[in-house]
């Protein structure tokens, strides 16, 4: 197989799902004739039509809230954010509608909502927050943030197939850094499923997104020292994969949880909690967690680097784990 | 539109409404007044748990609306649109199990009053947050233009539900896709306790339709011929593809926002002033003067109903609450 | 003193403050001639004017802007949602607005936001909710959570004063249950200190809001057996009291974290974060969590009692943790 | 409002404006033009991070907007009106240093372009979420209304943030209430990629001043001088307490949505068309027409400006930028 960009393999996801299923349809801002802000549904609309790639007034409420009403009505609609920091903008249509129709009433609400995430792109605080953790905690939605073109696409996949609200965090930093081999039109990764990115018993490092490479990278400066560290991308925030990290913590010992959102509130706390519930008596360390300030995201680069998290700060708080 | 100050004024009879059709509307107008009349008894009984929130003042907005719709139109109606969703086919014992929050209600009892949909009976279920609804049925008028079912999707919102920013963005959304939607906004002056002239400052509703580009009309909301005439121009409008309408029904809200609410911030002579208009009798009573209906056929028509709705109030009240486990399933679809 | 509600130790707080400072004035539907939904403010537009006790149009995020445009130009808006449910629909000027500003250009925003919040009142899933680790997440917000009159009064006080967005999230469920004395009009109650209702070293638990006097209830009933818990109100959510927790949890070893907010996501997770980081050697038992099920807030009182934590299930988790 | 197809229609000055006024626009359009080429410059030159987005074509909305307003007055200029922050007092070392994101900007670097506010100059600083600051800016107008200062408040918007909801919740707040806000319409033909017809399908954006009982006009955008008229009917009507005005100019977006954007798909002959139109060239040909400019005029300023820029660039290159852990600093006020 050849290998794509990130951008390019969420493009096949979503154009391959086009084409086998006429019930999905994007829309957003800007993303027919222009392609979208950062060109993912380039010639879409040209290969679709101006139905099935709908531009749309700047108006995220009403973008979210048509997606769910269609979706009611038998589609699948993909609603491109142009930035995941617009989200906010609409937010009550998924906390309130998508989020609750179908425990209210039983009927489904199958919409994918695309968010262009995160940060290191010196996008200032307005464009490169991390807004996963605001919908972790709202009952009724389900979260995916692939960190490679493979998983972008058959992620893609699964969120289109699913028949609940999924919202679909692509990494704007990865969107052309990322390369890689992808699957086929049925390789469809399950919603839920994490990937052990890397194996080791040293320690676990249970992360997602763009922060999976920097904590590989870490493990592997570290490795010269001899201590080989397991490095488990969750792929799926919501569900997220618990087996395989308490799995991996039991053999480990060990765990350091890497997000790019900010520390408090986070979906680290969440997982340090369940970990410390449920493997409580494997655990030979404290559990440690490597995230971005609890501050907005600053635009100049020197803050900006010192905010987010990077393979140096990872692997220090790596071998504090290791010597504890 | 009319003017409210002169109920005595006659309520004309459209072209294409048969005596049958009359008695179905005034059925329906009647049918919800006695749920609710019904709904208040229950309610002073402590058999309802949570907030009673009748149409008083609305029924002929929520019937005359819903009647001029076809079966595969998608409807989403509000919490004063009781009388839409009897229009639409729900069931009496269904609502009645919704509205006690039966295990066996449209929403098992997760959610109450009129917070179900059913998509074979082409309704949507409002949540509580006002606005939300018109973006989710404009998405529905989408859908149905996609899919060229020649259906239109009709929704609901308040004067004051009219201040929120889903009513721009859902408008402006339906008007430059041209889409099959009606909105009907249930101007009945006031917000729970807030009175227009503290909601907005001009000088009617329907005039925001320039700002859209759609039409804007204003109707007697008392009347439930005249809203259904101009529903009916709204339906007929979106299946040719020429896009939205937004109608403005004036009415008035003839009791508390809730029944927990005593109302005594409506001055008394303005509730007095629009009870001579008040929607189900003045149709009864237009029924009457054409001879439509004889004395005799209105009080056949409140027995019958009566007797539903006896039926329907036993049927809920017998019906068992879900189990407490439910509370867990159905967070997802399968 | 004499006693008074939990309603009307709010109504102390604001009225005193308003006497106090001619800058703070309300905003809000139905607050003023009506006094509120739940007539927190009954009497004051008569009493402040109409210009100082404004009853606003139906538009949570016009309220939530204004209030944040008059903080910024002097004023001390005191900004009332009809119910916390609706902060939804006003969402984008609390997490990008008011939140960041002063951590952008340095002018402060200084704002209190009343969140009428929580259930235990059959109010359904869309009067019932628990809505402030989405602003927990959010760097730049203070969050409080009273759950006694004089924490009412002494935390309104405090949030008037605050020089930053204050969310205020007073408990529907206590507004006319929970009775007690208030301190006078300079009693403020420090942001980010707890309260330690209830001393024992045979467990901590950690608490706030509507389930500080069920986990009290609880902690009594487990006291006929010889085991004293001890019991933290939080109080102040944002910032929290680490110290207070971390010395209780060092003293003895197991920790029980109580709300009525959803499992998943909730703040309960950061603080078992911060726990099994900081207080690692300590813990002689895993960190337990009560909380409420990960899904909307059922309607029908069966449900809505399996649904939400109550004493019978605190003792429960308590009896559990005691014997691990 | 004039046609934009008659270009060579002459500016008519208005009333109460002497040389001196005229020559300050002339000087301020200049400097807007100005300022932007060097940033355009140290954007090829990779001295600037993030997006650069110029105002060129809404010059003169930005400045005689602006120059309509007194010190006291509060603004709040959105990502097209830096003349409008000029205008205001913004020092040209101190913009240069936000866009250069210098530690000494007024945002110490911790954002960018126009994101900063200053309570001496009463401005308030944007976010990038099109729609916010205007609830935000209409509170800005409560507290003067409150404290009787009889200032007025004002910002913007564009044709596509038009569509947002805080258009609405914000203009009808500010109706209900009276408040001295005006909101300007920066109608500029696109929002992004997105041509108006795709916005909306209103004939004016100044006819929703209706749904809110408001005035709303229309003016060239291309013409500061009638930018400036009707902003200062607006800001007088304000100071009377008559409450907000809604103000569209229209314009053209001479440019791409940022620098990094080709806009090739606004067509070339619409630019060409508008380009006759071009602001600042405008004014500066209608002053030299009437002679209240003369060609050395225009070179002297011309070059002052340049070095007035050439000042501010060396000194915001020459600023460091902050200190990383000045990024920990700053989330709550003391
Ligand atoms: C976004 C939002 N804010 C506040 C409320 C609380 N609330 C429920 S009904 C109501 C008044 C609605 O008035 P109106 O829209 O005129 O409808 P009416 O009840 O008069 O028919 C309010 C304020 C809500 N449901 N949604
Ligand atoms: C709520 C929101 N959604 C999307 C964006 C992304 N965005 C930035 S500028 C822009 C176009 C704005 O067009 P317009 O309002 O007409 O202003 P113009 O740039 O044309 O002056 C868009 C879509 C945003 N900033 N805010
Ligand atoms: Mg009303
Ligand atoms: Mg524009």
């Amino acid at each position: 197989m050849s290998q794509v960009t990130y951008l390019e393999a969420i493009r096949e996801g979503l154009s391959e799902e086009m084409e086998r299923d006429p019930s999905v349809f994007l829309l957003g801002e800007d993303i027919g004739a222009y392609g979208g802000a950062f060109k993912v549904t380039a010639g879409f609309q040209e290969r679709f039509g101006q139905q099935r790639v709908l531009d749309t007034p700047l108006a995220e409420s009403a973008i979210l809230g048509v997606a769910a009403g269609a979706a009611l009505r038998g589609y699948r609609p993909v609603a491109e954010m142009q930035f995941s920091d617009f989200i906010t903008s609409g937010f009550n249509q998924l906390v309130n509608f998508a989020a609750k129709t179908h425990y209210r009433y039983g009927e489904p609400v199958p919409m994918v909502v695309r968010c262009p995430t995160g940060g290191y792109i010196h996008g200032g605080p307005f464009h490169s927050q991390s807004t996963e953790a605001w919908f972790f905690h709202t009952p009724g939605l389900k979260l995916v943030a692939p960190s490679t073109p493979a998983d972008a696409k058959g992620l893609m996949k699964a969120a289109i197939r699913d028949n609940n609200p999924v919202l679909y965090f692509e990494h704007k930093f990865l969107y052309r850094r990322a390369k890689g081999e992808v699957g086929g039109a049925e390789d469809v990764i399950e919603i839920g499923k994490s990937h052990t990115v890397r194996r080791g018993d040293a320690a676990t490092i249970v992360t997602y997104g763009a922060t999976v490479s920097l904590s590989v990278e870490a493990a592997e400066v570290v490795a010269r020292d001899g201590s080989e560290v397991e490095v488990i991308d969750l792929r799926s925030l919501q569900p997220f994969d618990r087996e395989a990290i308490l799995e991996s913590v039991q053999r480990t010992g060990r765990l350091l949880i890497v997000h790019e959102d900010t520390l408090t509130g986070g979906i680290g706390g969440e997982i340090a909690a369940v970990v410390s519930d449920q493997a409580f008596e494997y655990l030979d360390a404290p559990i440690r967690r490597v995230a971005s300030l609890d501050t907005p995201v600053p635009f100049a680069p020197p803050m900006e680097e010192y905010f987010f998290p990077s393979a140096p700060k990872i692997e220090a708080a790596l071998r504090e784990l290791l010597a504890y | 539109m009319t003017d409210i100050h002169r109920p005595e004024e006659l309520i004309q009879i459209p072209h294409g409404l048969g005596p049958e059709d009359l008695k179905k509307l005034h059925y329906f107008l009647k049918l919800t007044q006695g749920f609710e009349d019904r709904l208040i008894s229950l309610y002073k009984q402590g058999k309802i748990v949570g907030g009673v929130y009748t149409s008083r003042g609305n029924e002929a907005v929520a019937v005359g609306t819903a009647f001029a719709l076809e079966a595969r139109d998608v409807l989403c109606p509000m919490h004063r649109d009781l009388g839409a969703a009897l229009v639409k086919g729900d069931p009496l014992r269904e609502l009645m199990c919704q509205f006690l929050a039966r295990g066996n209600s449209p929403t098992r009892g997760k959610d109450s009053n009129l917070h179900h949909g059913n998509r074979e009976r082409n309704t949507l279920g409002m949540i509580s947050h006002l606005g939300t609804m018109i973006p989710v049925t404009v998405g529905a008028a989408l859908a149905e233009k996609m899919s060229g079912s020649g259906a239109v999707a009709l929704t609901y919102i308040g004067d004051g539900g009219s201040s929120i920013g889903d009513f721009h963005e859902g408008l402006n959304f339906a008007a430059v896709q041209r889409l099959p939607f009606i909105l009907v906004i249930e101007n009945n002056q006031y917000a729970f306790s807030t009175p227009n002239h503290m909601q907005f400052v001009c000088e009617r509703l329907a005039d925001r339709a320039l700002g859209y580009g759609i039409p804007g009309v204003q109707v007697d909301g008392t009347d439930v011929l005249a809203v259904y005439q101009a529903t009916k121009k709204a339906v007929e409008r979106g299946r040719r593809g020429e896009g939205p309408t937004l109608i403005e029904t004036i009415t008035m809200r003839l009791r508390g926002h809730s029944e927990a609410d005593n109302f005594s911030y409506v001055p008394k002579e303005l509730i007095e002033a629009w009870q001579a208009k008040e929607p189900v009798s003045r149709f009864e009573n237009a029924l009457l003067q054409r001879g439509v209906l004889k004395e005799a056929d209105v009080q056949a028509i409140e027995e019958r109903i009566a007797a539903e709705l006896e039926d329907a109030a036993q049927f809920a009240l017998d019906s068992p609450m879900a189990d407490p486990e439910e509370a867990a399933r159905g967070v997802f679809a399968p």
